[in-house]
């Protein structure tokens, strides 16, 4: 397995990181941004043609060769409206990756985890490679993969918050059992050690928009998190030293030289 | 005819197809998605697609998200 | 400034992490993790001659032409056996160099500041480049700092405890108010996110050996710490976004396909 | 005659350089450091260092440390 | 509100903290432990007689005419089982309140929410005073209210594991927004802190077994408990001052004696 | 030893909460907040009679025949300011009591150890008993219990933060080698739990100002770190349960009625 | 007759009210809750509950749990 | 005479005692301790000790701190 490659659904993505593409303040600025962050993929929202206006459209600025579309389903509050919204962004991107989002909470932005279960079942009925936005919890992991889905997409902290892995206990409880789909973490990633933590803890994946395009440098941020991913699995490969709570020299005290001669 | 295009109403010629809709709309078939009543029209049947009176048409696209 | 310069005493490194050359497997497993890790500085120990053994030399395997040698006086209890100490190593490698310990405690090694800074003024006066390992004390930094110290060395944990920064509250303070040198956190980095860490609080370089060494594969962790400390570096300049309590989307709410038409 | 080297007694023809005593030890001169009786011995002064009875002589190198 | 009245379904209990009722080394010990706690409500497993011996039966060391009896459905993994249990032990204590468990994951004793819904609907309906015990998922908390639970009983950490509050964010989140029925949180306290911590977030009350059955010394630490709630609760109505991150001084700037006269 | 007994310099003290003076909104509130605190010594601060107002008296406001009062050298910036206020301090006081802080940031209040450790050793020679206000660093309490220091005062964070304790591994690393002198954690208290967390880490007492003074009813939380303390000292003399990565059941998994019958 | 007492076979008289096995087995009946082929029986018709060949008789009570 | 009272100047009789002067501030001398050009003066001798012109007097107490 090399340590950047992600498969999803039998396919594999050069990348472990997954970017957003919202709130960027400018596509320019996004275009950067996501070269930058050497992302196979990138997510995007579906939304009704703005019909009074026109002007650059989003997809001139995605290097659509080389990195995958994953729509999303991202403001939907009902199964049904999931679904909806998963169909036409598929016709739209001709693909069948969706992100799933089933909101449960205006102001946390938390998944209904009912609802996700219900329209991942019909999704992966209908062919879809579904990756559903849920929260740390184990046991609906463990039925989002039984439903079918390719992968499962726990959060971290709440949409857009910036606060990091809240509850890595949880999460490593999470990854722990969950081996046969990808793990990627989806939301509340605030900064470079969030997205090396969450690699860290097992993750095969990251996914982040505001942590990126909230930044003061997107570009620079991107880059950032880009070894970050990088450097969160090499650690993870790599095996970490256990902690321990006393001191352990690093030099030999073997050999010192010491009061046997006249002092300095 | 009147249908409702994302959600409002709007004029136009009867017997169109979706695809002259969006020639109208100046919009590239390539780069969206339709429903027609709730239904997903595929993208290569737009030419035979027809509108009828009091349609409800999506016209949807990718637009910047997380 | 280059994300990725550390300039210490005048001196120019091409990079912003130090290692340790102490408790490798072997010296050719050393000297493949300190390639990978990037690293322009090593430290090494300062020990007697073992005239009962002949073997491999440590020198052989450090690359010196590229890579700065930086003895240490780890082991040290006093300022006199840490002058002393730091003028053997001086000798031995005819740079001037030098990272000073004295350590106050055996069981944590936390280090005796008031010996420190004796130590430090009397190398200073002798041509030094001190660079004293200390705790994060604001104030004894000031003084290390004003006795002619070229950069401070505060802990993030014990020595080789691998426990990551403790007190990042405290650190963060001390990086506030230390400028005019640079500020390299040494000691206590277990793992890729802590070195992310230590440079997203605005940390100049990082210093660290049981973290790379003990590791499982010492070469992977190597690269891992190179990608963390770029990465944490870039994120410090590229502007976090700030934490929030709740939930932002990264997708826009309007233009949402609801409710109006029939459900899927 | 008698020398502590490295804290330890050794015996060592009277009249021998700092330099001799290496070379019989098979040390190379380029890699180690010297004190003699406290004092720091310049690597380039190893030839013209003469050790005494009872001089006490550290002899160090760079060993692996963090 | 007196600060240590919790009132559940229209009953109010004269203590905010419920202590279980397993794994005291002795009846005898956990009657002191119960004591010395405080509480007016204990857990108590429903299981069958066991025909093979005779002993001291568990309420002879509860004195229930001050203290309620709280039957759980624990080791339950399916609605159906749980709502069996719950039946069970009503006829056995002849008492209303359960406190339910359905769960999904044996390694972690986590919540099987979307049966614990279903099994909330059954009893609810057949007039059960429930108390469901979840996780921290606000979505999940919203909907067994909405089924009519007396309250919500989200996890601190994994039962038994007394690692504390391992997600205070999102517990806070939980808080925040469900107020008609009590929260109290149930599993994972530790230790004292623990409990008044997650009095402090604003929880109604704390359910805890382990925590003190397992201590060295069982009723000293049901002391603790006692002080710590009451402690976190006071802590919570009293209003606690922000955190900031610089110093500010307790005692006052003005009026020091300072170096206009002769020095020490 | 009683839970709740402090003893510093052969001198008993029936609390283990120390409480300061400075911030109340008005005597009275202060007044009303030492009682409900319990404690038995207050600090005070030493400053020039304000010639140009009249008006209440602070000690007017303190039993002080029950209550210990302990003169602080806030706001010294030198050994020698701090020994000047000592020696004020304890003419106006008539008690060899004092709470010694010398202070070597202006920003962050954190001490100066070194004149920390010269003017203890003064007062420590002219009778006084010294109670230095310190950091968290080991080697500085061994030196300052080495010079004669009745207690050391270590902080938990910044003074008037409210931040809690920002290191607790450094802070039980001196906990667990200063045994011979009381340990009071003094500083950064924000609410209960921080208090209790103190405690259980093995400290002999706290001492807080801000925390009470400051929050939005100080008697409240007088009363709530009254209780906290107590609860905190029982939980470390109760001994705590190991914490554990998994969950371990509290009701036992034998005798469930499980299956064998019709389910419900 | 043969009933499964707590899912383990057992013999009783033909019969037998759960009262009366309760009895034999030295239970008090204030203190337990019966199962009867997955149906409770409620304390106060103990003595009218009588059991048939092959039934499912569970007799529970509390015991220490969290 | 004049002396310096808490770092401010201020008119005095000359020879007063502290003592004397605490009374015409108004203040209790059980309450107070004071330092007579940086030096104690214990509070049984105030009454004894007499001011000089040009001394430099601190007068303080306790008030609330932490």
């Amino acid at each position: 397995m090399k340590s950047d490659t992600l498969t999803i659904g039998g396919r594999s993505f050069p990348s472990r990181l997954i970017v957003g593409t919202g709130k960027y303040p400018s596509f320019e600025v996004m275009r950067r941004a996501i070269e930058a962050s050497g992302a196979a993929m990138v997510t995007v929202a579906v939304r009704r043609v703005d019909l009074s206006k026109s002007g650059d459209a989003l997809l001139d600025f995605i290097e659509t060769r080389k990195i995958a579309i994953l729509p999303n389903t991202a403001g939907c509050r009902t199964a049904d409206e999931a679904v909806r919204t998963a169909r036409l962004g598929r016709e739209a991107g001709l693909s069948d990756l969706v992100k799933l989002e089933v909101i449960g909470d205006d102001k946390t932005l938390f998944p209904d985890n009912e609802g996700l279960l219900q329209a991942t079942r019909v999704l992966v009925k209908e062919g879809f490679t579904v990756l559903p936005y849920t929260n740390d919890d184990l046991v609906v992991a463990k039925r989002l993969r039984d439903a079918g889905a390719a992968a499962v997409m726990p959060l971290a902290a709440p949409i857009g918050s910036g606060l990091g892995v809240q509850n890595p206990a949880h999460l490593r409880l999470l990854l722990e059992e969950i081996h046969d789909i990808p793990v990627i973490v989806d939301a509340g990633v605030g900064t470079a050690s969030d997205a090396s933590m969450v690699m860290e803890l097992g993750a095969d994946g990251v996914l982040m928009n505001t942590g990126i395009a909230g930044a003061t440098d997107p570009e620079k941020m991107a880059r950032a998190m880009r070894w970050a991913v990088e450097a969160g699995r090499l650690a993870f490969e790599a095996g970490r030293i256990p902690k321990k709570p006393y001191a352990s020299a690093s030099s030999p005290m073997e050999g010192m030289v010491r009061r046997d001669g006249p002092s300095a | 005819m009147t249908i409702i295009l994302n959600g409002q109403e709007r004029m136009a010629p009867a017997g169109s197809s979706v695809l002259a809709l969006l020639e109208t709309l100046g919009l590239a078939p390539g780069r969206v998605a339709v429903e027609l009543n709730g239904v997903i029209v595929r993208r290569d049947t737009f030419a035979r697609a027809i509108l009828s009176d009091s349609d409800r048409i999506e016209v949807v696209h990718f637009v910047g998200g997380g």
